[in-house]
């Protein structure tokens, strides 16, 4: 367990500036260890740099791994409330964590903000006055895909993802917004690492594009296979597979791959620009998405402080919903089932002094809020 | 001392406790005095830890029957454990929302009372037992231990792939299920509910394995050609083990999902399989009380190791060789002789 | 058409990477009567050697040689210090104990190299695809591979067949007191044996992490399907091991690619695709039941 | 004469091009012990396994009591009442003495699947196997562990094992080997009285036992039998002096 106090918080408790709010304790559980680790370190990285950049002494934060196993980040959250206390829990990567750990704590009155998973489960019929989603709605940006296929006028295009919830998810995302036809709908094993099959197939279909979801490992391992295997198509997808953080994994293969996201790095903004410069001066890397939906995350967090306090739930679900924040992201507020409204935008991979990284080429979806809005009753 | 003590306790050694009791005794205690304990002091998460350590040894115990006092090495116990959590994870699914589970013959909604779940997980276990029971003793030794592995990863994939209750995502159980009399919300309580369910199951095992079954049985692993060579096939009591032992693991993975509130694949992933193993090994095999020792070990040593270093797992690997190679007896066998097994 | 035959080569290529992995497993259970779940590891091991080499030295097959130098090491080395010790021990002791290095080599590998996945490049004389007869466009390096796999194979057979170490080796596994009665060191053979199953299973490493990734865990879903491999084709038998690696290979492909098409028939696109993708990922595991249905011993099962 | 309790007719089996047992033809007459001799590697084991029924014949029957045994496994012949020994000692060596015989007892009554009285207070079990112990000579060493009998003991055992399934006739294979003269001695009055219980196809490299004991002997070499008769006749034949005598001087 890794445990972060400012170190200020003693000193100044011992002068005793009561005038201060409460203390709030954020119980964070993410995946370090395995194969999803790069997505919570940057998840972890960028809400600890937001917290350090505050250097607010009332903010605890309690960062444990919950390896990526739904039934050990269930235990973490039992953990985190029953013996630390936690007033916010937040950090969890993955929609099947986030659905073994979010309604027990809400329930038991904790705030969950999301940083990444948003399950379409969570934002229908299963939405909760404490449950936030600060990232996305985890259609938004397959739905973009689609909007951005369309809009390209690719009239057949061959459409993949894991054959999961999520997989399944993301196509019907995709389709809600594509308007040709789909030459081909393939489902892959979870955890596959060769597909070469699907090639076989894609090349077969007589397709004229191609949309892929393929999370972590998987998408590496798809990427170099497919640029092995000489195909000339265009190709899109989710940022997921060509985030910062696995783009030098891929290589040169990744180049000129259009993904959709509601964040950039070359984002035009303020907030945005002292980010990055602070990520890349604090960690030595590039941020990810993920580390940008960390950073927003907290200072979203840092920002309720500011206006209530966490014993008064209602105060402070309220200064949350507010949002008062400035988001690297430019413009965010809530939608009525506290997801995000916000643009999406069609990146392209580009190789920059030999660093890989993406670039806005076009916006595919403005204030974009999500499909389920209206099933939760809130 | 190993399995036949069970079944030898001459009748002079009655009304005196012998080495290995006072062991299982204290463990016994043990477990319940660290939960209240622990309870106490205000630490829930332990009593929560220590829930978790019995619901691992009724997992254990299932295989136990088996492995312990049969001799049968299976590598798939997680397909049980996890039917057994799917099934809980199911019916509390369709009661919670309001969904029917099946109309015909009759309307049935699912249920959240805990004893109906048990008894339902218990008799899928079985039935899966049976049939995966049925095909696998149709072979020995090392093609049993691969093709019980081979069948849990058959179901593990289903599961995965299975879209309808919730596929590698899991399912949720957003309110742990009920059971008459209790409030099995409250951690203590709920850790009271499943100690008891865990010495209800080693004390039917103790019964077993003292009757004619047992007896054969505990034969079975000792001598196979002998046993026929008596007028018993081997088969079929090994198969009645196989059975009453996947209905145990199953109870257990019924137990598990409540605990968690959640039920995933992972529950059925063979690593569980072997985990189930160790604790055996580490507890002492062919010990009634090996699969609470080994569960209580494993998860202490998970706990603090984890603590410490985050490769605990290497040093883990480690304690687990050495126990292997070096001492055979197991926890139970250390404190019951004080000395090594050989 | 085209479609089926490059398929068939994509099937033929993977149950022979299979192949390489199983031969060294039925080998060690052949000879040894040791079940041996650690074997995955050694194929990490050579994938993470590859890694390591071709990341510093820029060649992949300097990165090539070190994974099975390194694999053949370690596999001595485990044999030498465990596995020696578990010869006389019964199956749950062996189960245990490799389980138990499973953990040792995962979590010491993540030690050294952290829980990032490592890439692979293909090396340029192999990168691209080339147009086979027929006009089937087919990735050169998995050409490379089945080819390789093939040599492996044959040279495997010829070692088992034609040399004094594989008279042996057959000695073994048909009566272990025979060999010693030979007057063969059979410390020294039963090393051998081992780093020579680990050097293969730490090629196949190298080749698959080449065209997927090389991460801690890699072995483990390769190891399972090695297993049914040689549960399938006869625990011991070499031959078996590479009927039942292409059976395996073959099924598991062409399940995936047929059986969504198959529901299609009858079902609605999306329902389809998905239960055939379920169904697709548990064929291996049905052939191995039917197969043991019919024949316990596995096809060319010595023993039961 | 009596109709005899195991008639063997034609049984013959190959192992590939090995014949290991060639038209054998046998019987075992109440009352008698009937010994087969013959060099190692003469088929004996695979003789008797085929009359235990742990391998199947590949020609000819075996009847028992006149009933014919082809489809009736091992099992079900023992609880016919074939009780045999093995030759290296077989017995659930973690047990004890008393609850490996309870366990021979609780085969021939037929209920195995009783699961919560105790079986070792089940008098109805217990009685017989205690009679049988000390029928064998057995008795005081009720709660030794296999394991722990001397090797002489152990053959004891399994004597006592075989009289608890209430044998209808004893298929004994070696049962002196490895024992010393005395024990041998011990063990061959044991056998003498045993016959009138059942009678003994006694399969015995000990000579001085075998022509002791045998009311009849049957020698088998290369899968044949190739003389049976009483001690004194074959003692006598001349071709078994060739091809069996003759080789062991």
């Amino acid at each position: 367990m890794t445990r972060y106090l400012t170190t200020t918080a003693l000193a100044l408790s011992m002068i005793g500036t009561a005038a201060m709010a409460e203390p709030v304790k954020v119980g964070m559980i993410t995946t370090l260890s395995g194969g999803g680790a790069s997505l919570g370190i940057d998840t972890r990285d960028g809400f600890m740099l937001a917290v350090e950049e505050a250097g607010n002494p009332e903010l605890e934060v309690v960062i444990e791994d919950d390896q990526q196993k739904p039934e050990v980040a269930v235990q973490l959250s039992d953990k985190m409330i029953q013996s630390e206390n936690a007033d916010v829990l937040t950090g969890i990567v993955w929609s099947n964590l986030a659905m073994a750990v979010v309604p027990g704590a809400t329930r038991q009155g904790k705030f969950y903000l999301s940083t990444n998973a948003a399950p379409s489960q969570l934002a229908g019929k299963g939405c909760h006055e404490n449950y936030f989603s600060v990232s996305y709605q985890n259609d938004n940006l397959h739905e973009a895909a689609g909007q951005y296929a369309t809009d390209e006028g690719y009239a057949r295009t061959f459409i993949m993802a894991p054959n999961y919830p999520a997989g399944q998810d993301s196509l019907s995302g995709f389709k809600r917004f594509y308007e040709g036809e789909v030459a081909s709908e393939v489902y892959t094993q979870l955890g596959q690492t060769d597909y070469a099959a699907e090639i076989a197939q894609i090349r077969d279909s007589g397709a004229d594009a191609l949309f892929f979801f393929l999370p972590g490992g998987m998408g590496i391992s798809f990427m170099k296979q497919w640029a092995e295997a000489g195909i000339d198509m265009p190709v899109v997808g989710p940022a997921f597979s060509f985030s910062q953080d696995i783009l030098p994994a891929i290589g040169e293969a990744a180049v000129g791959v259009k993904n959709t996201a509601q964040w950039s790095p070359d984002l035009d903004n303020e907030a945005n620009k002292a980010f990055v410069a602070g990520f890349e001066e604090k960690y030595d890397r590039l941020p990810s998405l993920y580390a940008a939906q960390g950073y927003d995350t907290a200072r979203l967090l840092l920002s309720a402080m500011e206006t209530a306090d966490v014993s008064d739930s209602d105060a402070f679900r309220e200064a949350i919903r507010a949002a008062e924040f400035d988001s690297v992201r430019g413009d965010f507020a809530f939608g009525p089932n506290q997801h995000p409204v916000q643009d999406i935008y069609v990146r392209e991979v580009i190789s920059e002094d030999g660093t890989l990284t993406n670039r806005i080429v076009a916006t595919a979806m403005e204030d974009r809020g999500d499909a389920y809005a209206e099933e939760c009753s809130m | 001392m190993s399995a036949a003590e069970i079944t030898a306790a001459p009748e002079r050694q009655r009304g005196r406790m012998n080495r290995a009791q006072i062991v299982n005794a204290a463990l016994a205690l043990g477990l319940v005095g660290f939960g209240l304990g622990v309870w106490a002091m205000g630490e829930i998460f332990l009593v929560t830890l220590a829930t978790k350590v019995a619901i691992l040894a009724i997992a254990g115990a299932g295989l136990n029957l088996v492995l312990g006092f049969g001799g049968l090495v299976s590598f798939g116990h997680s397909a049980y454990f996890g039917l057994g959590g799917y099934t809980a994870g199911i019916l509390a699914h369709h009661a919670l929302n309001y969904t029917p589970m099946f109309e015909w013959p009759f309307l049935f909604e699912g249920t959240t009372s805990m004893p109906v779940i048990w008894i339902t997980a218990m008799i899928v276990g079985a039935l899966a037992a049976a049939m995966i029971g049925a095909l696998s003793l149709r072979t020995a030794g090392v093609y049993f231990i691969m093709i019980t592995l081979a069948f849990g990863q058959m179901i593990f994939y289903f599961a995965i792939s299975w879209p309808a209750y919730g596929g590698e995502d899991g399912l949720p159980i957003y309110v742990r299920n009920g059971f008459p009399g209790l409030n099995t919300l409250d951690p203590i309580q709920f850790f009271g509910l499943v100690c008891a369910v865990l010495f209800a199951v080693l004390a039917l095992i103790a019964i077993l394995a003292r009757s004619r079954f047992g007896l054969a049985l505990q034969a079975a692993r000792q001598n196979r050609q002998r046993l026929m060579a008596v007028g018993i096939r081997p088969g079929g009591v090994l198969l009645v083990a196989f059975v009453i032992s996947g209905a145990i693991t199953a109870l257990a993975g019924a137990l598990y999902a409540d605990l968690n509130r959640f039920v995933s694949p992972s529950m059925l992933s063979w690593h569980l399989s072997g985990e189930l193993l160790v604790f055996l090994i580490l507890g002492g095999t062919g010990r009634l009380f090996a699969p609470l020792a080994g569960a209580g070990l494993y998860i202490a040593l998970e706990h603090l190791l984890g603590g410490v270093s985050d490769h605990w797992q290497l040093f883990f690997g480690l304690l687990l060789l050495a126990v292997v190679l070096f001492a055979r007896g197991g926890v139970i066998g250390f404190l019951a002789e004080g000395k090594r097994h050989g | 058409m085209l479609l089926l035959i490059e398929q068939l080569l994509n099937g033929l290529q993977s149950g022979l990477m299979l192949f390489l992995m199983a031969a060294g497993l039925t080998l060690v259970f052949g000879v040894m009567g040791l079940i041996n779940l650690a074997h995955g590891s050694l194929y990490m091991v050579g994938a993470f050697a590859c890694a390591g080499v071709a990341a510093a030295t820029g060649s992949f097959w300097l990165g090539l040689a070190a994974s099975i130098a390194a694999a053949a090491a370690a596999g001595a080395i485990v044999e030498v210090a465990v596995i020696r010790r578990l010869y006389a021990r019964d199956h749950l002791d062996q189960v245990l104990a490799t389980f138990a290095l499973i953990l040792i080599i995962s979590e010491g590998t993540r030690w050294l190299y952290g829980s990032f996945p490592l890439y692979l490049n293909v090396p340029p004389s192999l990168s691209g695809s080339v147009i086979l007869p027929g006009g089937i466009q087919y990735s050169l390096f998995r050409l490379a591979i089945i080819g390789v796999g093939l040599l492996v194979a044959v040279g495997l057979f010829l070692l088992i067949g034609k040399t004094r170490i594989g008279v042996q080796v057959r000695a073994g596994e048909a009566d272990r007191e025979m060999i010693a009665a030979l007057g063969v060191d059979i410390g020294r053979l039963y090393t051998l044996v081992f780093a020579l199953g680990a050097a293969l299973a730490g090629m196949a490493g190298a080749l698959v992490g080449t065209i997927q990734s090389v991460q801690v865990g890699m072995g483990e879903p390769v190891l399972i399907l090695a297993f049914v491999v040689i549960v399938i084709g006869g625990i011991g038998s070499i031959k078996g091991a590479l009927i039942g690696a292409l059976l395996v290979g073959l099924t598991d492909t062409m399940g995936r690619v047929l059986l969504p098409s198959v529901f299609d028939l009858f079902m609605e696109t999306s329902a389809a695709t998905s239960m055939g993708a379920a169904l697709a990922s548990m064929a291996i595991y049905i052939l191995m039941a039917l197969v043991l249905l019919v024949k316990p011993g596995g096809l060319f099962g010595a023993r039961a | 004469m009596a109709e005899p309790t195991l008639d063997i007719r034609g049984l013959s089996k190959s192992f590939g091009a090995l014949k290991a047992t060639d038209d054998v033809s046998l019987d075992l007459r109440p009352g008698e012990i009937h010994a087969l001799i013959g060099p190692n590697g003469a088929g004996k084991s695979t003789l008797i396994k085929q009359i235990s029924g742990e391998i199947a014949p590949d020609a000819g029957e075996i009847r028992l009591d006149g009933r014919r045994l082809s489809g009736v496994d091992a099992a079900g012949r023992a609880r016919l009442g074939m009780a045999r020994s093995f030759q290296v000692s077989s017995v659930a060596s973690e047990f004890t003495v008393l609850q490996n015989v309870v366990l021979a007892a609780q085969g021939a009554s037929g209920a195995t699947f009783r699961f919560f009285r105790p079986v070792m207070r089940d008098t109805a079990l217990l009685d017989p196997a205690r009679d049988c112990i000390a029928q064998a000579g057995l008795m005081g060493r009720e709660d030794v562990p296999a394991a722990a009998l001397a090797h002489g003991e152990r053959r004891k055992l399994e004597i006592a094992m075989a009289l608890a399934l209430r044998p209808r006739l004893f298929l004994l294979d070696e049962p002196m080997a490895g024992m010393g003269t005395e024990g041998a001695r011990a063990l061959g009055d044991l056998l003498d009285g045993l016959r009138h219980r059942a009678p003994i196809l006694l399969v015995e490299h000990d000579m001085d036992a075998v022509f002791r004991l045998s009311d009849r002997i049957s020698v088998l070499v290369y899968g044949r039998i190739i003389a049976t008769g009483t001690p004194g006749e074959i003692r006598a034949d001349p071709e078994v002096q060739r091809v069996y005598l003759g080789e062991e001087a």
